[in-house]
């Protein structure tokens, strides 16, 4: 017999804390960048959890897309980051505030 | 008969259409001859109307031209009453019209705007006739209205004086002020009686309660006091002397302004149901008379002078009404048309002669330039000043013998006013024609000359009228006179015959006494100097100072309440508490801006809070 | 509760699975170093992909190696290293104030809420959690083959979509990092070209 | 019953116009030409209609021309339209507006949008007097706020900008209570009855609401038409925008797009919220009557012609207010009157204020003097035009006038008696506006001004000729409104009021 679901759902809501509190802290573009990484894939075992404890292969499918979507989204923001960096030779997103009010 | 008094009421409006349309092809006198030919067309329609009236037994025709406004329980029709008051004002507003349009033919020779001297003039007498043949108040009030803007455009005929412009449209608003008066009382009258046709309202006039007639009758007595220059609204008719003097004498003399007496007349029946309203009618008419007179005795130009004079005999139209003494009022206001018409038309010719002299102290001695002018003068100042047998003795002596009958204070007013009416006419006519020469300044040292023919028939035509109107109405035959022919208009006649045949002999010699007291006075003191400070007080001369009362009381105030309401309420108050609300969203919104401080991550922090607080609120509704 | 005995070997898979995320996230979040963090994450998408397996999540394990480990970490390395700030960052000062308490409140709320829902079965709605009775999972190829079918019958569309989503990235991408060319710079190449 | 079709051609005319004006952009004057043939033809359509009107449809219902399609059931979307006597004379207005706006107030700077915009207003504005449901009016309601904008912006003095910015955020935000009010009555209406969503005229009447609610949706409405009429306060958008409009734009809002507010006040709020009226209707009255004494007073003070028409407008609206909200039916009648008349009033004074600033450069009172000397006709034309506003009886003005404060003395008589001293502050601004511009010596560049040209005048015969047609025999017009008004005002007062 496996750990309840509930051991898993918690170490998840704990890496998605993390992460959280990581985003909201450090001003590296890149380093929130891996925040929203470790809070994407706390969600994602928190999907595979629910598949397997409803028996549902659709948790799965969705961690699957949540990937595709991730990768993507790395692909974009890096890029982002990288064309920014161009402009200010940093990635501090304090620096960024533009749209300041 | 339809057709005739059809006919006598379109005619003018014809030659007016005729005029407008045509007139680019049509010389001077041509367009004089048509304007005066379709107002003597009328007369001729009128004594038409007349003597089929006198024909007929039930002496009421009305006569439907068509349904005008019509919506709901209102119905007002172009309609006209042909009675024996409407055909009496027909016959001397067409006559009299017709002979002033033919002095006017001369008179008004060479100005810039000749056609559309006679235009409005063919309007306005159109109007007039409107007004005393409509069959309902509303088709009155067009009349009404109407001669009110035709006596606007010629009083500020010569609009590029500012003087003129001004009294025209003082003249305007001063009679609106009138028709708001005239306004509300139908608007009582429709109300409560559900009708504006001079018969149904006589017919319901009974249903109607004492205060209600009180108030119909004070608002015909406003209507009365603006279009008729009673006090307090007497004020624009002097000023109204800036028209040309043909004007002055037709609309501001004979006909216009006794349009007031006219309505009040042919309202009588609803006068009938309140005493109160009748005293006051009578003490307006009373005080107007004298309060006019002494301005008269001041003032400086001849034609201010007939202006106030005719505001005075107004008054005792008005007091005779006031009194109930209805015939007395039409009968003064005949015979006063032909005097008065006389007057200004005599005037006119000697300021003719004069080059548009007005001033009574550059005058004097033009008794033998003007050899037609003199004499018809002469008939027209012995008549309003009462001298038998002249027309105003018998008149004025109708109406003061009237109100002696019923109340004796006002009649005390009455003489006195007969008195300094007496005088200043005897001032004005010695200024004028005797003593020194004092016009060669103006004539530039020629003699004066006498006017055409055109301007001097009318004076004869009139100065025999006034010789001879006291036949109208002469008190021993009264049955087959005007007031006979008038009685069976009245629905109320104050009863007159308490008059003993003695004490009416006993009125008639005070009544000559006063005119001859007002003559000795004038000719002792005028014959021999022109002017005198002493007699000719600045407050009498400046009318007790009335316009500048009414312009500290109302104008001033009005105009810093509209500059107030505009600068301040405007602008401040409403536009600014809307503007107000547009600013507070502005500044809010500038003080939500703050929040967005650029930083992402106090977004971002923004973000997580909020989840957490649902996240909190989840947990304290699942516990 | 531990009276119902679990098997030994799944505590111990769990352990280690958690052992793993935690040391590494904190890791990502806490090293001065980007270099440093980035390698931490690769422990986190490990200790992730191990929680995997032990779910009958066989072909997920797999890919997370490969596309998380695998492409995307190296991408961020790549990344650090092209713009060159693999050095130390400040870490110890926060320009912005109240930040850091604020979001500790924050999160420790969100956790504690999230936990506490849980503990009481109460999950996101607040409405007791529904248990349905599917059919199990399978682990190895079964699962593949499961995962397989679902993916290209049931999300068939989205699955089209997000193919769609993954050109578009890479186009996005190689547009914003191109360097934009000036016209003189233009012109020099056109030259070159000629 | 007559074929709808007339109506929707009223609306598919200028359209087609506004196309074929914007398609004939490159020829210099084409588009004008394609715009003055198909205001023609909708001023056609508007006589034919006019004789066509049959006002005893069936039984007292005085609807005609009658139709409606469902466009989207869902929404409660339909194309329904339908005229009665009130509409009718709105629907004249518009054709007459639109026409001697084009004719007179022609301004040759990118004429082709501007035509173009002039038409495509006028489809809206017809869309929004024939349309007989809530929601489509609503729709043409607020969608004529867009041409408005764009002219006012495009062809207007040098505050343009401000002004229609002001006209626009004013209106757009008042329409918001409009809206809502629409709204809650159709879905009041669907839950009451169960059926479908729809917001047909006829249909809502007859939602049951509880006092207050009726009270709340009156307001709503109120504010909505009474920023566009403008009532008192709401209409301190109008001087600006009025002075800053271009000749065509100022007779579009005052003449027209004003009505449209008075209008919808009369058939909207009045006539759906009938009890609601019987409690505010004191408050309606005041604002009414202050309305016209303000207006009246801050006439006076207005500096430039634009602004003087303006603030008169505000005065006359006052009196529209007086007659719709009266709850009397000679006073609606005389309304609905005074709505006509007051468009066809403010078309010649604006005509002839443009005349004169095409002459002078200039609206400012200062400015000008003397001017019947020089300019005989146009003096003449304004003077007939100023006396119909003053209420001259045998000009149209006066008709109206009368039977609103005939009516209104009848049934609240102190309200009628304020508002008849309007007459008198009417005389005493429009007599005061005249001698400064057109009485006096005129010196200088006011002295050698040409009169109006042949094409001026025939613009302004139209004009004077309704002013006395509608002045001596007003019967036509009547005879058409009254059965409209009767029905609308025995749903509004079953209790006996209508006197």
């Amino acid at each position: 017999m496996n750990v309840p679901a509930a051991w898993y759902l918690v170490l998840a809501a704990i890496l998605f804390g993390i992460g959280g509190f990581g985003f909201l802290t450090r001003r590296s573009a890149l380093i929130m960048f891996m925040c929203v990484e470790l809070m994407l894939n706390a969600v994602n075992l928190t999907f595979v959890t629910f598949a397997r404890t409803l028996g549902d292969i659709g948790g799965q499918a969705t961690v699957f897309f949540v990937m595709v979507v991730a990768a993507a989204e790395v692909t974009v923001g890096l890029g982002i980051v990288v064309a920014v960096f161009r402009r200010r030779t940093s990635t501090s997103v304090d620096e960024l505030s533009e749209l300041k009010g | 008969m339809a057709h005739v008094t059809t006919l006598l009421l379109l005619l003018p409006l014809l030659g007016f259409a005729f005029v407008l349309l045509n007139g680019k092809n049509m010389n001077e006198s041509q367009i004089g001859y048509v304007a005066t030919g379709v107002v003597g067309l009328s007369f001729v329609a009128s004594v038409v109307t007349f003597v089929l009236l006198l024909h007929r037994s039930d002496r009421q025709v009305t006569v439907h031209l068509f349904n005008w406004i019509d919506v709901g329980t209102l119905h007002v029709p172009a309609a006209m009453l042909v009675d024996p008051l409407s055909i009496t004002m027909c016959l001397f507003v067409t006559g009299i019209s017709t002979l002033i349009h033919l002095y006017s033919i001369s008179y008004m020779h060479g100005e810039k705007d000749y056609k559309k001297f006679f235009l409005y003039l063919n309007l306005f007498v159109f109007s007039m006739l409107t007004l005393v043949l409509a069959n309902n108040l509303v088709f009155t009030f067009v009349g009404w209205e109407g001669v009110g803007v035709c006596s606007y455009w010629l009083v500020s005929y010569y609009f590029d004086r500012d003087s003129a412009s001004s009294a025209g449209k003082k003249a305007f608003i001063y009679n609106r002020v009138g028709d708001v008066g005239l306004l509300l009382a139908m608007f009582l009258l429709f109300s409560r009686t559900g009708t504006l046709n001079y018969l149904g309202v006589f017919q319901k006039a009974g249903s109607l309660s004492p205060t209600v007639a009180t108030l119909v009758v004070l608002a015909l007595l406003l209507a009365a006091t603006g279009k008729s220059a009673q006090i307090p609204l007497f004020n624009w008719l002097p000023d109204a002397m800036e028209g040309p003097t043909p004007v002055s004498a037709l609309i501001h003399a004979a006909t216009m302004v006794t349009a007031g007496v006219y309505l009040l007349v042919r309202m009588s029946p609803v006068l009938a149901l309140s005493s109160s309203g009748r005293l006051t009618i009578a003490i307006i008419g009373g005080v107007t008379a004298f309060v006019a007179a002494t301005i008269a005795t001041s003032q400086k130009d001849i034609k201010k002078v007939l202006a106030f004079s005719t505001v005075s005999q107004i008054g005792y139209m008005v007091l005779a009404v006031g009194v109930g003494a209805y015939a007395a009022a039409i009968f003064l206001m005949v015979s006063h048309a032909f005097f008065k018409a006389l007057l200004f038309l005599g005037s006119g010719s000697v300021i003719h002669s004069l080059n548009g002299e007005q001033d009574l102290r550059k005058m004097g001695a033009l008794q033998r330039f003007l050899p037609l002018t003199f004499p018809t003068f002469l008939i027209g100042w012995l008549t309003i000043s009462g001298i038998p047998p002249f027309a105003g003795f018998w008149s004025k002596g109708d109406v003061l013998t009237n109100v002696f009958a019923h109340d004796k204070p006002l009649w005390v007013l009455g003489v006195v006013t007969a008195i300094l009416t007496a005088y200043y006419m005897s001032r004005l006519f010695v200024l004028t024609f005797r003593g020194t020469e004092r016009f060669r300044e103006v004539t530039h040292g020629h003699d004066p000359h006498e006017s055409a023919w055109l301007m001097t028939l009318p004076l004869v035509v009139l100065a025999v009228l006034s010789v001879l109107g006291g036949v109208l109405d002469l008190p021993w035959i009264h049955h087959n006179s005007l007031a006979g022919f008038l009685s069976s208009t009245f629905g109320y006649v104050a009863p007159i015959g308490a008059q003993s045949t003695l004490s009416q002999w006993g009125l008639a010699i005070v009544d000559v006494a006063a005119a001859l007291v007002g003559l000795a006075a004038a000719f002792s003191i005028w014959r021999s100097r022109s002017e005198d400070e002493r007699l000719t007080p600045p407050f009498l001369e400046h009318v007790w100072y009335w316009d500048d009362f009414y312009d500290a009381t109302i104008g001033r105030p009005l105009e810093r309440v509209a500059h107030f309401s505009d600068t301040v309420v405007e602008e401040e108050v409403i536009d600014g508490a809307v503007m107000g609300i547009a600013g507070g969203i502005h500044r809010s919104a500038e003080g939500v801006r703050k929040i967005q401080s650029g930083f992402v991550r106090h977004y971002a922090l923004a973000m997580a809070l909020g989840i957490a607080v649902i996240v909190v609120y989840l947990v304290a509704r699942a516990g | 509760m531990i009276a119902v005995s679990y098997a030994w070997p799944s505590i111990l898979v769990f352990a280690a699975a958690a052992l793993l995320v935690v040391v590494g996230a904190l890791g990502v979040i806490g090293y001065k170093n980007p270099v440093h963090s980035a390698l931490s994450l690769i422990m986190t998408l490990f200790g992730v992909a191990v929680a995997f397996v032990a779910q009958q999540a066989d072909f997920l394990a797999a890919v997370q190696i490969i596309v998380y480990a695998g492409a995307i970490v190296v991408l961020f390395l790549f990344v650090i290293m092209f713009l060159g700030v693999d050095h130390k960052q400040h870490v110890d000062v926060e320009p912005l104030i109240g930040q850091r308490p604020l979001a500790a409140i924050g999160v420790v709320l969100t956790v504690g809420g999230l936990i506490a829902l849980m503990a009481e079965s109460h999950w996101v709605t607040g409405v007791k959690s529904v248990v349905t009775s599917g059919t199990s999972l399978q682990s190895g190829t079964a699962n593949v083959h499961q995962l397989g079918t679902a993916v290209f019958t049931t999300y068939l569309f989205a699955f089209e979509a997000t193919a769609a989503l993954l050109v578009i990235a890479v186009v996005g991408a190689v547009l914003l990092a191109r360097r934009e060319r000036s016209p003189h710079e233009a012109a020099a190449s056109d030259e070159v070209d000629a | 019953m007559h074929s709808s079709l007339w109506l929707s051609a009223l609306l598919v005319v200028p359209l087609l116009g506004s196309i074929g004006a914007l398609l004939a952009r490159r020829r210099a004057g084409l588009s004008y030409a394609v715009a003055v043939v198909s205001a023609s033809i909708e001023m056609a359509l508007g006589v034919v209609i006019f004789f066509l009107y049959n006002s005893h449809v069936k039984g007292a219902q005085t609807f005609d021309f009658a139709t409606r399609h469902v466009l989207a059931a869902p929404f409660g979307l339909a194309y329904d339209v339908a005229l009665d006597g009130i509409s009718l004379f709105m629907v004249e207005l518009t054709a007459i507006v639109v026409l001697l706006a084009l004719l007179g107030g022609r301004d040759k700077r990118r004429e082709p949008s501007f035509v173009a915009w002039l038409l495509i207003l006028t489809s809206l504005t017809m869309g929004s007097f024939v349309a007989h449901d809530l929601l489509e009016f609503f729709v043409f309601f607020e969608l004529t706020l867009v041409p408005c904008y764009f002219i006012i912006t495009g062809w207007g003095g040098k505050e343009a900008n401000k002004a229609a910015l002001k006209f626009f955020i004013y209106t757009f935000s008042a329409s918001a209570f409009l809206l809502i009010g629409i709204l809650y009555l159709g879905f009041a209406h669907q839950h009451q009855t169960q059926g479908s969503l729809t917001f047909a005229y006829g249909v809502l009447a007859s939602t049951a609401m509880s006092h207050s609610t009726a009270i709340w949706l009156f307001t709503g409405f109120a504010i909505a038409f009474g920023v566009k009429a403008p009532i008192w306060p709401l209409h301190t958008w109008s001087p600006l925008t009025y002075a800053e409009a271009p000749t065509a734009g100022s007779i579009e809002l005052s003449a027209l797009l004003a009505k449209l507010g008075s209008y919808g006040l009369l058939r909207f709020a009045v006539g759906l919220f009938p009890l609601a009226l019987a409690d505010v209707r004191p408050v309606m009255l005041t604002l009414a009557v202050i309305g016209i004494l303000w207006g009246s007073i801050l006439a006076c003070t207005a500096k430039d012609l634009k602004r003087f028409v303006a603030y008169s407008s505000l005065a006359q609206m006052g009196f529209i207010t007086l007659g719709v909200v009266s709850g009397s039916k000679i006073a609606t009648v005389g309304a609905v009157l005074l709505m006509f008349n007051h468009g066809v009033l403010t078309i010649g004074f604006f005509l002839i204020i443009g005349f004169l600033e095409r002459r002078r450069g200039s609206y400012e009172i200062v400015d000008l003097q003397g001017l019947q000397r020089p300019a005989p006709v146009l003096a003449g034309v304004f003077t007939i035009v100023m006396l119909g506003s003053i209420g001259l009886p045998g000009l149209s003005g006066f008709v109206s006038e009368y039977l609103i404060l005939i009516g209104t003395f009848a049934v609240h008589a102190w309200w009628g008696v304020v508002g008849a001293t309007g007459v008198l502050a009417a005389a005493v601004y429009l007599l005061w506006a005249y001698q400064r511009v057109f009485q006096g010596r005129a010196v200088g560049a006011n002295a050698t001004i040409p009169d109006a040209t042949a094409k001026e005048r025939g613009v302004l015969v139209p004009v004077v000729v309704l002013v006395v047609a509608l002045g001596v025999f007003p019967h036509p017009v009547l005879e058409r409104i009254s059965p409209s008004v009767q029905q609308l005002i025995e749903h509004v007062a079953p209790a006996g009021l209508h006197k």
